[in-house]
Formats: C-alpha cells, sequence, structure tokens
C-alpha cells in the first residue's frame, strides 16, 4: 500500500475549505521538534501551507477534539481519520457525542506510525528528521545523519494494529485495509498466565510508577464526560493530585472500567503516557474478557452497537466462571 | 449540618439481650450531626413512637436514625412517625441491629460493637439524606385491551361496567377469540357459542367500549397512566358505518375458493367475508389477497349489489392515536404447527386433524354442520384415535415442541371422547395418554365419565407412528399398562398439539417494555401475589398470554385484571416512589448508556440548550428520567460514565459514607 | 498467633428484595455468621457500583461480597443480569492486577435462603481470614 | 467442484452399479468425485456408545484425507454416509471422545470435526443444485410414479444428520421431481427395512420390509428407490413386486448416459 | 461389578440420562423391533435407570434392536433409549467368548445377493 503523504492531505483540504464543504480542518501542525506534532486547526490554505504537517509522529486521535470543536464552530469541520481513529469516531457517534452532520471525514490508510520513545532509545540529539520511502534519515547532533528503518520505531499499537479498515468516511484517500486478526491479546494472556504474585510484581512496577498527570485520560477519545468523576467532589473519588497512594491506585482501576465496552482500544493513554505505563494492557484486558465471555465486540466497529456492559443474556457465566475459564485455558 | 436523633431499641430482651443497647446511644451521640440519642424498650410501641416524635420537637431533629429491626419491619412505620412529628418521611435511617446483629452474634461485646458500627452507617447516611416527596401523575380514565377473545371481552366488560371508557384492539375481522371456534365446554358441556355470544353483543352494545376489529397496536409511549397508543385500523374496503351485514355481498362474490381460517382451513370462503353469523362488529371484510377488483381491477360485484353502498375499494389503513391510563395484554394463545410432527402423518393424511380441527368438525355452524365426517371423503369414521402431548413436555427438541404442559388438552380430549361416544355409539375412540391431568373443579369426575360411562379406551402410552395406507390410519403405539405394541387401523386420528402464545405478542412485549419468558409468555410481577399484573407500571395480564388456561381460569383472570385497571382508573393521580433516579443535566453526555440498562423505559433524551460560561449557548443532548416509570433500581447510575445519574435514597454519596463508616 | 488475634472487615451488598431479606431471615432462624460482615442495602445489586467496592477496599476492606436475587427472579426484571457483567469483568481485572480472587464474591441468595446466606458468610469470612489483611490493593502503587 | 469420494465395501461388489452410477452421472454434472486412497470399511453401523473409539478410526482417517485436500467428503451408501457424519459430528462436539481418538491416532494433526460431509443427495441439492440439474436432463421420467425410500439412516439421528426433516424429508421426492418423474409420498419412506436383522431373523426383515413396499404401493407407487443396498436387498429379498433400484440409477437414466455406463 | 457402578457405566457410555424420562411410551410405540423383544425400549430405560441390568444382559432382546433411531429421534425428552440399549449390548458382549457370531456363522445366512454390508453391520452389532 502506498503511505498518504502530506500534500495529497493538503491538497484535499484545500479543495474541501476552497468550495465550501468545510470551513475548518483538523490537522497535526509541528511542535517544537519534528517529532511532537500536536493537532491543530486550520482555517485558512495559507496556514495550512505554512503549518500542516503529516509523517510518522501523527498518531493523535482526532475523534475525540470532534466533541469540542462541532459545538463551536459554523459549518463542517473536515477531519482526517486514521482507521484506529474512525472506530473511535463511530464509538463517539454511538454515544451522541458530536453531530456527525457537522463533520465531514475523510479516510486515511494508515501504515503504522513511530514511536518517540523507541526512537530516542536508538538515536541521541535528534535535530530533524526527513522521511523516504525506505526509512526515516534522522540529523543528530552527535552522529550525523542516522538512517533508521521504519519497522525498528514501529508504535507497539501498530505492530498489533487491529484494523487498517476506515469504518467511518465521507471520502477515502489511498485503499481501504482489512480487519487484522492481531496478537494484541498476546501480553495480556503472558500475564494472566502468570501467578497472582508475579502479576502483582509486575503491575506494582508500572504502576508505582505514575506521576497522575491525567494525560491518559486528557487523551482518551473514550473519555469525553461532560464532568469527570475524578474532577466531581460529588462522585466521591473526586482527587487531582495524588493524595495517598491508595487512592492514586484507584485512578487506573476506574479509569479502566469506566471505558470498558466503550475502550476501541486505539492506543493513545499508553502513547501520551509520559511515564511509559503499559496503560493498553488494562483496556486490553477488558476487551479480552468481553469478547471470550460475550462473544467478539468491537467498539467503534459500527455505530450504534449495544456495548457489552449494557447488555446481557440469561446464561452469562457467573464472576466466579470467569476465573475458572482463566483456569481452564491455562 | 443535620441535627440527628438516634433511637435504640431493646426489642425486649430480642436486641438487649446480645447488645448493650446503652452503649450503643452513648457511642452513637459522639458522631458527627447526632444532637439527641436514647434508647427504649420497644421503639414501635405507641410510646416509643411518641418519644420520637416529642424528640423530633425538643431538639429541632432534622434526621431520625432508629437501630432496631430490619427496614422491611417497620421502616414504614418509622416514616409515619417521622411526618407525624413533622419531618419528610425519608429523613429516616434503619440500622438493622436484631435480625441482622443480634439475633445472629452471641456475645454481647460483639454485638454491641458491631451494632455501633451499623448505627454510625446509618447517622452516615442521614447526613447526607434530603427531603423527598413523591411525584405525582395525572391518570388518564380510560383503558385499552388488546385482544378480542374470551379474556379481553370480559376485562373489557368489567372495565366498563365499573363506568370506565374501554377500547378493544382485535387484529381479526370480529372480536370472540378461540372460544367462539369451539363447540362445547368442559366440563359441564354447556354450548360455548351459547355462552361467549351474549357477552360479545354485551360488548358491542356497551356505551363505554369501543371496538377496533381488524385493527392492532403499532406504537406504544407512556408510563402509568399516561399511556399514548397508536392503533393501526387495517382498510377492510367496507365502510363499518355503512354495512349492514345482510349478507348479499358474500353471496354473489365470485372469488370463493379461499380457505376459512374461521373453519381451520376446511371450507372455503369468499374474498369478501364475515367470518361467522354471530360475529362483532357483523360487518364484511374484503380479503385484499383474494380480491380480484383489488388486484387487478375487474369485477365490483359486491359494490353493485351492496344496497348501503358501504364498498370502498379505495380504503386506506388508518392509524388512529388515543390516550390510555391502563393497557391489558389478552392477545391469548394458538395450536403449533404440526409441521415437525410429521410421523403423526398431518401433512400426508387430511384424516390426522389437530383438536380445534375437531372442535369445528362437531360444531353446527363448521364445515359439516356439525357432523361428524372424514375431511378427506367425507365418510363417518368408526375408529378414532386420540393422541395426548403432541408438542407439550417436550424438552428435547426446542425447535419442535414446548417443554411445558398446556394444561387444557386432557380436558377437550375427554371433552371430544366423550361427546364422540354420546353422538356416535358405533364409534370406537382410543385416547392415548401420558397423564390425565384434571386438577380443576369436576375435572376428574369429568374424566372418569368419559372412561366409565361412556366407554372411551384410555391407554397410558404414546402413539409412535401412523402410516396413512389407502383409507385407513395405520396406528402404531405402546401400551405401557398391559406392555404391548397396538395396531390400530383408524379412521380419523385427532392431535392434541400443544399451545403458544400468539406470534404477535413479542413485538406488543417490546412496545410495552412488558417482559416475557423464554416461551413468549408475559411475566407477571410477582408470580404468587401479583398474577395479572405485569412487572411493568400499568399493564395488566388477561387470559392465555400469561401462560395456558382454560375458559373458566381465564375469565376469573380476566376479572382480576379489570379490577385491578378500575382501582388504578379510580384515582385522579398517582403518587410514585420518590426514591428514583435523576440526572444532572449539566453532567450528562448523553450518551444513551442509561436508556439501554433501564428495564422501563423511564428514560428519555432531549436536546436542551445550555448557557456556557462564555455566554454562548450550546444545545446538548440529556437524558431526563421520568418519575412515575421509574421503579428505583438504580441500574441506570452505575452504566453512567460521568456520575451524572443518581437514585435518590440511596444516592452515591449516601453509599458511600456507609461504606466509609462501615470502614472506619 | 496473629492470625487468631486477626479479624477482617467484610462489606456485605445486599439488594433489598432478596438478598437483605435473606439476611433478615437468617437472623429470624438465629443462624450463626461472624460479626465481621456488614450489610449495607441497596435496592437492587445493580445499584453496586464499582466504585463503590473499590472505595470499601480503599478504607479497609478485606473482602466485599455482593448478594443478589438469582438470575431471572430479579424485582426489576434484569439488574442482576447487568451486575453480573459487571462484577464479573471487575473482579477479572482485580485477578489481573494480582489482588487475591477470593476477596471478592458475588452470590446469589434469594429471599427464602436464611440458610445460604450464612453459610455463604461463613465461608466468606473463613477464606478471606486465611489470606490475612488486605494490603495489596494498597501496596500495589507503592515499589519498595 | 471437487470432493473426496468414499465408497464402501458393498460399491467395490454387490453394488458396483450405485457406484458406477453415481460417478458417472457425476462426472456429466461436472463434479469430480476422487476416491481416497486406502479407506477402509466404515463398519455398517455407527456404535453410538462413547468408549467406542477402534470402530471410528476408519471413518476418522476419510474425514481427515478428505480435509488434508481441503475437500468435502461424498458418500453414496447410506450406511457409509452415516457412519462418518455421526463420528464427524462425535469429534465435533464431543471433546472428550475427539482428545481420545486423536491421542489413539499419535498423528502430526489432530482432527475436530473441520471436514464437511455430504451425501451424494445433499451434493445434488445443494452443491449442483436441482434447477441445474432438471437442465442437464435429457431424458426426463416422465409419468413414472417413483416411491422415495429414506430408510433409517440417511435422515436419523436428525439433529446430527441435518438432511432434511427427518419426519417429512423432501430431498428424495424433489429430486424425482427434478429428473422429471413424479414422486410419491407415504409414511414409511422413512421406516427401517430390518437393517443387518435379517440375517439372524429373516422374517423380522421381511414383515418390516413388506410393511414399507406395501405402503409405497398402496400409495400409488410402481417403482422405489433408495440409496442404500441393504434396504434394496431387503426389500427384493422380501418379495416387493415393484421395481426397487438405486437413486443413482435413474439420476444416470435421466442423464441420459446409462447405456454408456453399461458399456 | 456392582449394581450401581454397572448402572454409572452404563449411563456414561451411553452418554445419555435416563432420569429425563417422562415415561410416556412413545419409544416402544415407535420401535419396529417391538414384538421380537422381551424388553422393550422404555423398559430398557427404566431397567437401565433402576439398575436391574443384569436381566437385559442375558436378554435376547439386545440384539432384536435395530439401531434405526426411530426412539432416539422421536423421544420427546432426548433420553434416546437406543444408545443405552447399545451400550448395555456392549457391556454383553464385551465379556469373555460372548461373541455373538464367529466368521464360521457366515456362510449359512449368504446368499448370493447379500451384500457386504449385511455381514460388516451385523459382525459389528453381534461381536466385539
Amino acid at each position: 500500500m502506498q503511505k498518504i503523504t502530506r500534500d495529497q492531505l493538503i491538497t484535499k483540504a484545500v479543495e474541501l475549505l476552497s468550495n465550501g464543504t468545510v470551513s475548518a480542518v483538523l490537522g497535526w501542525k509541528k511542535g517544537e521538534f519534528d517529532y511532537d506534532i500536536t493537532p491543530a486547526v486550520f482555517t485558512t490554505e495559507e496556514e495550512i501551507n505554512n503549518g500542516f504537517v503529516y509523517n510518522d509522529f501523527c498518531g493523535a486521535n482526532f475523534s475525540k477534539y470532534l466533541v469540542a470543536k462541532t459545538k463551536k464552530l459554523e459549518g463542517k469541520i473536515l477531519v482526517f481519520l486514521k482507521p484506529c481513529d474512525s472506530y473511535s469516531f463511530n464509538q463517539l457517534l454511538t454515544e451522541h457525542r458530536f453531530d456527525r452532520e457537522k463533520v465531514y471525514a475523510v479516510g486515511i490508510g494508515c501504515e503504522g506510525m513511530a514511536d518517540v520513545v523507541k526512537l530516542k532509545n536508538k538515536v541521541d540529539g535528534i535535530v530533524s528528521i526527513d522521511y523516504n520511502d525506505d526509512g526515516m534519515y534522522v540529523d543528530t547532533l552527535y552522529d550525523g545523519t542516522v538512517k533508521v528503518d521504519y519497522a525498528e520505531v514501529m508504535a507497539e499499537r501498530c505492530i498489533n494494529c487491529k484494523s487498517k479498515k476506515c469504518v467511518a468516511y465521507d471520502e477515502l484517500l489511498g485503499e481501504d485495509g482489512e480487519v487484522i486478526d492481531s496478537a494484541r491479546f498476546d501480553e495480556v494472556a503472558s500475564l494472566e498466565a502468570m501467578t497472582p504474585d508475579e502479576r502483582f510484581a509486575f503491575w506494582q512496577g508500572e504502576l508505582s510508577r505514575c506521576i497522575r498527570c491525567n494525560a491518559c485520560r486528557d487523551a482518551c477519545p473514550a473519555c469525553t464526560c461532560e464532568k469527570c468523576v475524578f474532577d466531581n467532589p460529588g462522585s466521591g473519588v473526586e482527587n487531582k493530585a495524588p493524595v495517598t497512594s491508595f487512592e492514586e491506585q484507584m485512578f487506573h482501576i476506574i479509569r479502566a472500567f469506566h471505558v470498558a465496552g466503550r475502550c476501541t482500544d486505539c492506543g493513545e493513554c499508553s502513547r501520551v503516557c509520559p511515564q511509559n505505563i503499559p496503560l493498553h494492557l488494562l483496556n486490553r484486558k477488558f476487551i479480552k474478557d468481553m469478547n471470550e465471555c460475550y462473544g467478539e465486540y468491537q467498539a467503534g466497529a459500527e455505530v450504534g452497537s449495544r456495548a457489552p456492559l449494557v447488555d446481557y443474556t440469561e446464561g452469562d457465566l457467573e464472576p466466579g466462571e470467569v476465573f475458572e475459564r482463566g483456569e481452564n485455558d491455562a | 449540618m443535620q441535627r440527628i436523633g438516634v433511637f435504640v431499641c431493646w426489642c425486649g430482651s430480642n436486641i438487649a439481650g446480645t447488645v448493650d443497647v446503652k452503649a450503643v446511644a452513648q457511642a452513637l451521640k459522639l458522631e458527627p450531626g447526632v444532637v439527641f440519642s436514647t434508647d427504649y424498650q420497644y421503639m414501635c410501641s405507641q410510646a416509643g413512637q411518641n418519644m420520637i416524635i416529642d424528640a423530633v420537637k425538643e431538639h429541632n431533629l432534622t434526621g431520625i436514625v432508629v437501630c432496631s429491626c430490619s427496614p422491611r419491619m417497620h421502616e414504614a412505620t418509622f416514616r409515619k412517625t417521622a411526618a407525624a412529628a413533622g419531618l419528610n418521611p425519608y429523613m429516616v435511617e434503619i440500622a438493622n441491629i436484631r435480625e441482622q446483629c443480634s439475633w445472629v452474634h452471641k456475645e454481647m461485646p460483639i454485638g454491641t460493637e458491631k451494632a455501633i458500627i451499623l448505627g454510625k452507617a446509618a447517622v452516615a447516611k442521614v447526613n447526607l439524606n434530603t427531603p423527598l416527596t413523591p411525584g405525582e401523575s395525572p391518570v388518564t380514565k380510560r383503558a385499552l385491551v388488546i385482544g378480542g377473545g374470551i379474556a379481553g371481552i370480559q376485562t373489557a366488560l368489567d372495565i366498563a361496567d365499573a363506568g370506565f371508557p374501554v377500547d378493544i384492539v382485535e387484529t381479526k375481522p370480529t372480536i370472540g377469540g378461540k372460544m367462539a371456534q369451539l363447540d362445547k365446554t368442559f366440563p359441564t358441556l354447556d354450548c360455548a357459542a351459547c355462552i361467549l355470544t351474549p357477552k360479545m353483543v354485551d360488548v358491542a352494545q356497551h356505551d363505554k367500549i369501543r371496538i377496533f376489529s381488524y385493527s392492532e397496536v403499532t406504537e406504544v409511549k407512556g408510563f402509568v397512566g399516561n399511556f399514548d397508543v397508536t392503533i393501526k385500523k387495517k382498510a377492510r374496503f367496507v365502510d363499518e358505518t355503512k354495512c349492514t351485514g345482510c349478507g348479499d355481498c358474500v353471496d354473489k362474490c365470485p372469488m370463493k375458493k379461499n380457505p376459512n381460517e374461521f373453519n381451520m382451513g376446511m371450507d372455503n370462503r369468499s374474498a369478501i367475508y364475515i367470518p361467522f353469523a354471530q360475529a362483532v362488529p357483523k360487518v364484511a371484510t374484503i380479503d385484499a389477497g383474494a380480491c380480484t377488483m383489488l388486484k387487478k381491477g375487474k369485477c365490483g360485484l359486491c359494490s353493485k349489489v351492496c344496497g348501503a353502498g358501504a364498498i370502498d375499494y379505495t380504503q386506506k389503513d388508518q392509524f388512529i392515536e388515543e390516550k390510555y391510563g391502563a393497557i391489558v395484554v389478552a392477545t391469548g394463545f394458538n395450536p403449533i404447527s404440526m409441521d415437525k410432527f410429521d410421523e403423526y402423518a398431518y401433512s400426508q393424511s387430511k384424516d390426522v386433524i389437530t383438536s380445534l380441527e375437531f372442535e369445528r368438525l362437531t360444531n353446527a355452524a363448521g364445515p359439516t354442520q356439525g357432523k361428524l365426517l372424514r375431511p378427506s371423503d367425507g365418510k363417518h369414521p368408526h375408529k378414532i384415535v386420540f393422541v395426548q402431548c403432541v408438542g407439550s413436555r417436550c424438552a428435547s427438541c426446542a425447535e419442535k415442541g414446548k417443554e411445558y404442559c398446556s394444561k387444557i388438552c386432557c380436558m377437550y380430549t375427554a371433552k371430544h371422547a366423550m361427546l364422540t361416544r354420546d353422538k356416535y355409539p358405533d364409534t370406537e375412540v382410543y385416547v392415548f395418554y401420558i397423564d390425565v391431568r384434571t386438577p380443576g373443579k369436576n375435572f376428574d369426575e369429568f374424566y372418569r365419565r368419559a372412561v366409565e360411562e361412556y366407554g372411551v379406551n384410555y391407554i397410558k402410552g404414546m402413539v409412535g407412528k401412523i402410516t396413512p395406507e389407502g383409507d385407513v390410519l395405520k396406528v402404531q403405539a405402546s401400551d405401557l399398562i398391559s406392555n404391548k405394541q397396538l395396531h390400530i387401523d383408524a379412521d380419523l386420528v385427532v392431535l392434541a398439539a400443544a399451545i403458544e402464545p400468539d406470534k404477535s405478542a413479542r413485538p406488543l412485549a417490546t412496545m410495552l417494555t412488558a417482559s416475557m419468558d423464554t416461551n413468549d409468555f408475559f411475566t407477571e410481577a410477582h408470580p404468587k401475589l401479583r398474577p395479572v399484573e405485569s412487572p411493568t407500571a400499568g399493564v395488566f395480564l388477561s387470559g392465555a398470554c400469561q401462560g395456558p388456561k382454560d375458559i373458566p381460569e381465564t375469565v376469573s383472570q380476566a376479572g382480576a385484571a379489570a379490577s385491578k385497571v378500575i382501582g388504578l382508573l379510580c384515582k385522579d393521580k398517582l403518587t410514585g416512589n420518590p426514591c428514583v433516579a435523576s440526572s444532572n443535566e449539566m453532567m450528562c453526555n448523553g450518551c444513551s448508556s442509561c436508556e439501554r440498562v433501564c428495564p422501563y423505559g423511564a428514560i428519555t433524551y432531549t436536546d436542551k440548550e445550555f448557557r456556557m460560561p462564555d455566554r454562548t449557548t450550546q444545545v446538548r443532548r440529556v437524558a431526563s428520567v421520568n418519575p412515575a416509570v421509574c421503579q428505583g433500581c438504580g441500574c441506570c447510575t452505575v452504566a453512567c460514565p460521568s456520575g451524572a445519574m443518581d437514585l435518590r435514597g440511596f444516592a452515591n454519596n449516601q453509599i458511600m459514607a456507609e461504606v466509609d463508616a462501615i470502614c472506619k | 498467633m496473629q492470625m487468631k488475634e486477626y479479624k477482617p472487615l467484610i462489606v456485605a451488598f445486599c439488594c433489598n428484595w432478596c438478598s437483605y431479606a435473606g439476611a433478615d431471615l437468617a437472623g429470624n432462624n438465629r443462624l450463626n455468621y461472624p460479626a465481621d460482615v456488614k450489610i449495607i442495602r441497596v435496592p437492587c445489586s445493580c445499584r453496586v457500583n464499582p466504585m463503590f467496592i473499590l472505595r470499601a477496599f480503599q478504607r479497609g476492606a478485606d473482602g466485599v461480597i455482593l448478594c443478589g436475587c438469582h438470575p431471572g427472579d430479579c424485582h426489576y426484571t434484569s439488574g442482576n443480569y447487568y451486575t453480573r457483567r459487571r462484577m464479573a469483568m471487575l473482579f477479572s481485572m482485580l485477578d489481573y492486577l494480582g489482588i487475591e480472587r477470593e476477596r471478592t464474591r458475588v452470590e446469589w441468595v434469594s429471599a427464602a435462603e436464611g440458610a445460604k446466606f450464612a453459610a455463604t458468610m461463613n465461608d466468606f469470612v473463613e477464606k478471606v481470614t486465611a489470606l490475612g489483611e488486605n494490603k495489596r490493593l494498597e501496596d500495589l502503587r507503592c515499589k519498595r | 467442484m471437487k470432493f473426496s469420494y468414499f465408497p464402501g465395501c458393498t460399491l467395490k461388489n454387490k453394488a458396483k452399479d450405485l457406484d458406477m452410477y453415481a460417478r458417472k452421472s457425476a462426472e456429466a454434472l461436472g463434479v469430480c468425485l476422487e476416491e481416497i486412497e486406502n479407506w477402509q470399511c466404515c463398519g455398517g453401523v455407527f456404535t453410538t456408545s462413547r468408549d467406542e473409539v477402534a470402530t471410528k478410526l476408519s471413518s476418522v482417517r476419510a474425514l481427515k484425507d478428505a480435509g488434508s485436500k481441503g475437500q468435502g467428503l461424498v458418500s453414496v451408501c447410506s450406511a457409509c454416509h452415516n457412519v462418518i457424519k455421526q463420528t464427524n459430528h462425535a469429534m465435533q462436539t464431543d471433546k472428550e471422545f475427539a482428545d481420545k481418538v486423536n491421542r489413539y491416532m499419535a498423528e502430526d494433526t489432530d482432527y475436530n470435526g473441520e471436514t464437511a460431509v455430504y451425501h451424494y443427495l445433499e451434493m445434488l441439492r445443494d452443491v449442483v443444485g436441482y434447477d441445474a440439474l432438471k437442465e442437464k436432463v435429457t431424458n426426463p421420467l416422465k409419468g413414472k410414479k417413483i416411491a422415495a425410500y429414506y430408510g433409517c439412516l440417511l435422515l436419523r439421528p436428525g439433529t446430527v444428520m441435518g438432511m432434511d426433516d427427518p419426519e417429512n424429508p423432501t430431498i428424495m421426492e424433489d429430486f424425482i421431481k427434478a429428473i422429471g418423474a413424479t414422486p410419491v409420498v407415504y409414511a414409511n419412506r422413512n421406516e427401517c427395512c430390518g437393517g443387518y436383522i435379517a440375517m439372524e431373523s429373516p422374517e423380522l426383515a421381511k414383515k418390516r420390509s413388506n410393511a414399507i413396499v406395501d405402503n409405497a404401493k398402496a400409495q400409488g407407487a410402481d417403482m422405489i428407490i433408495t440409496a442404500c443396498p441393504l434396504c434394496k436387498y431387503n426389500l427384493i429379498k422380501n418379495g416387493a413386486d415393484i421395481p426397487v433400484v438405486y437413486f443413482t440409477e435413474l439420476l444416470a437414466e435421466a442423464l441420459g448416459i446409462k447405456e454408456e455406463v453399461n458399456e | 461389578m456392582n449394581k450401581k457402578n454397572l448402572r454409572e457405566e452404563i449411563v456414561l457410555r451411553a452418554g445419555v440420562n435416563p432420569k429425563k424420562c417422562m415415561k410416556c411410551g412413545k419409544c416402544s410405540g415407535t420401535c419396529p423391533a417391538y414384538d421380537e423383544m422381551e424388553y422393550h425400549p422404555h423398559q430398557f430405560v427404566n431397567m437401565v435407570d433402576t439398575g436391574d441390568i443384569e436381566p437385559l444382559l442375558n436378554s435376547e432382546s439386545l440384539y432384536k434392536c435395530l439401531t434405526c433411531f426411530a426412539c432416539v429421534e422421536r423421544c420427546p425428552r432426548g433420553v434416546e433409549p437406543a444408545k443405552l440399549i447399545e451400550a448395555v449390548r456392549l457391556s454383553a458382549i464385551r465379556k469373555q467368548g460372548a461373541n455373538r457370531m464367529t466368521p464360521n456363522d457366515v456362510p449359512a445366512f449368504v446368499d448370493e445377493d447379500t451384500p457386504q454390508q449385511l455381514l460388516v453391520s451385523a459382525f459389528r452389532k453381534y461381536t466385539k
């Protein structure tokens, strides 16, 4: 499959702006460095030509931005949806979080995004990055230009990509892919196979690093509550900064439960975590359990689908049986 | 801050025997908000209640904690006490220190310690209690009865006689249902038509009853006391107000070869038809699938002969919207299809019939004018075999039969067998049965008469195979008592087919948000104590839609449902349970999670305008709970991701406070 | 020795219509179970938010048990079916984090099952006592 | 369209015609039947007992062989089809049994009932299609009143065999219509001819067989067709006075290739 | 082997539960070999259920069942009597020297049209 290029996106964005289809464009713009790309709204051709970027670091999921942007805007907003973003897009529509009529969605094929951390682990002192068909050419302070294969720096979530199929769009750039039978649950399974003590040790090691910056929540496309329970004094679990380690602990469990059945497994939580905690492994555990107990379900695969936790059958497994199921598998 | 009074009950020695009540009262006095604490021998006694009332007045209490027996016992009592003292009744909490403390623990220190903790939890909760007022909603004083069989007819008559208007919606062109098709009724053998048709006439002439025949319910909105129902009146191409039911059109119609549903397809009717002579309303209906005028625009004979000018080929389906306070479901039953039981050769021989077909064969208004003749050749049958439990009590094959007992078959088969022997003494009649079930007044006596006086051969065993050969039906069966296999060359075989709920019931249940069991029978609010009410408030059940029933049972349930409806319609206003869910619109995401889990359809969504801090306005989709429909289970509160949904009386912060108090 | 001293703290959420009545029946029949069990009444098991359970653990509970009507018997027709899914998922997650699975339980107790209620509580308390104090949830975040 | 083909012992011997007509007709219909190498006799009856492993291995081997080629497995003989289909079902649904079989066979790959099993009639109905068959008929058997005799093996147990409604089957009647003849429906078409009992109690087999033939005749049949060599044997042996033939023979005749087969 | 163990073994082997029987007699009503049997299908079910298996082991009835599955198909409760009969039969013929038929017996039964199917079926039913 041909990679989508910046030029293609700009051409499309300018075309839709100038013919009046949309009045704004949700896109990416360069940050301080070539790899810290931030989402931005463009309203003129000029802004786009100057600021719009698209490269291997444009992993940010835009769906969530539509909740706020569509409310404020007159006319339509253009959004580019990678396959994983399109699932979040549908999920938000299922939850009536924005008006579909106010969005013009362009699906874009995706060959996987790069992981900044992986890149930094390989290369020190990044000055700038150039892209080529066969890899990245990184200009560095110390080692001159270093060539890096895409495969070496591909993000975990892209290696275990669940789908290259755009499930929502008004128009598609490039070719559509297929849903992939990915190995994304392997890591969860290997954790499940551990003894409780080993699992405890693993999670203690991971979660003790949390600095409670809320980045996971802020990036999560399922976390679009008008008022987050962690910010709500009436909820009983309000806490902005860590008071006790224990309250802290609850944060990730509650958050994972809150998005259970709604999480599309886009991987944004892990991507944005400054402490590199594999938060997606919590969400995937719920997804894996729900798939195994209640039948395959992919949040966002279709608009209006009924998530497992707001559904039931009379013959569901008992909570105790869910454990036993794990034992039989092991 | 609340001013809370704590009242610890001794319950004689029931509590005081294992719990140091004074210590409890003492300890709870130190809890935040508590301004008064005392103990007494019997709090529920008049003296105890007066003590509470006095304390409320004296100490200006705003909340009450009673440490006593289970709230299931005396919560209502102490709420009344609070009301008598001028407090909101929902400012009372009970700490259950009897059933869940003194009675299950033996040692005083342990019991006392736990009682104090339970008391603290109750205090913590009351601190967060708010006065609650039950909502009120008006009642539309009109009832809807869905289904016009004997169940619907009886319910409608009883409600109408009490003075409330009733509408009956019936899918067929006439009311009457299955009972109209029956010949005689067990165990008295009175003629079904003789007892049913006067009731049908009563319905037709009752000034409080309207009949929507050839109609169905297509939409139900609203809630108890306030249902909005859409009824589709299917086009019958005859103006009901003009048709006199004279039948001239029926005679003249050239399209005469259409299976007659009323006679179970055993004879034919014309394309324009009146189902039977006593039909109500006695109005003709055109079968659009059979009429050449409607299909090809050629014919028009009925219009030409109709003196009243009632024929209207251009008639369209009509939709009627009406408001009701209560809905009674009386959708009835049907025999199951015999397709999957072809070991009995139902599809192969016209002389293998179902019991309902047998009813028509013996009915004077039936296809043979009541003479028992074989459908294949019109000959008089001599050997007749009845097979019981065809498709009933069938556990291995869900797609074939039904696991339950159909209840009515034993008795109607005894009736068929007896009547056959009575009218045709030259016949040999066999009944194959698994068990004969006759629990009813005069039922077993009736069955025994069939055997002892009428000489019906009851054989314990089942028919395994029926082989039509030439003009006989070779019946192969077991006789378990004599341990033999029997081979009978029968002339006619009658299958007692299992009965199942009418197919229209399932979609109707969805519209009504009324629950059903796996067999598609409507579930009752309580199987013992509320058998004629659906769990959905304002929806009542009458007849076989709730489970297999015979006529007397159906009629008594119909009356019971009617009395429940009357009880509801008598009220001018309904007061609800104030412990219902409510949504904080500022926090609601509009995601529909709550709506999806609500078993009562109590939650709806509206677009609402909000003023934002920056003075702009924003339209958001938000949930709102109808307090008249909500029953207060709280399922929505957990489904809600933002915590916008909360349950009054069991609010998130109240339960958390209890948790904290217990875990402190 | 310490085991002898140790008394676990157990929070039991009981639905008003079946399990709370079952607990009352246990009382009526004088069926003993440890006082470590403290019952919180909720209208339906589906009212129990996972946050309540986590809160109980957070505040020092050693075990949390949730009792509701038997599946199919819910007073509100379907509440316990949702409970079953929610708790199955929550408990599986706690297990995944290495929290002992015996600390959490869902049990269906009808209003007629006083004996079952008492037996369940006895068993649950025994299991939790054997585990000892609930430290893991607290320790999960502190790597020592 | 290519299938693995399991002829069975009788088709190699006393029922060669059943086999030959089946193969040639399939060829004419564009279906390739590839005989499984080294197939072994199915054993004639399926032993329902769950602890019987050895008697089911020949079926499992045939199923595995077909599966390894990615082909469905077709058989004509009712007995072979019944045994293979029931074995396959047991391998699919009874894990304990399947484990036992797989351990016993100790081969590189396990088998869990993945292969699709067809009776020749099912292949005609579901793969070729009766409409397509009708078009290929050059010699419609007009005017013949034919009674389809299913016997017990083709249909039962209904939930396992899944060929048709076990009490009111139509697959053979529809076949008869497709080749231009008139089917005669009679109740005993799914009753047992006596089967292997003919060996020990010929009188019982006679009673059963006569019940079938008499019923077919009484309902107006002038010919009976079957897929089972033992049924055919029992009916003829016990004095059927109307012809009893294999359905494949009529198929070949209708397709106009009967002579060709006999050459 | 005691009565109870034999019952359990047979029930396990057959994979069906005789307790499900509601004693309707449809199996015996449908059985084509009924008249040849000393114990009829419904009796098999009842006798296996009550552990009264010894008489069955010694009965000719074991070899009269045609395995035509009519009772299996038509049983309203999923008891599947033929499977129980088969399980008892196996208990009988698995005993040492209990084969009902030997190859030497065959020629007496065979005529020129006898299909192989008849021989293999009979052998499967009569021998271990």
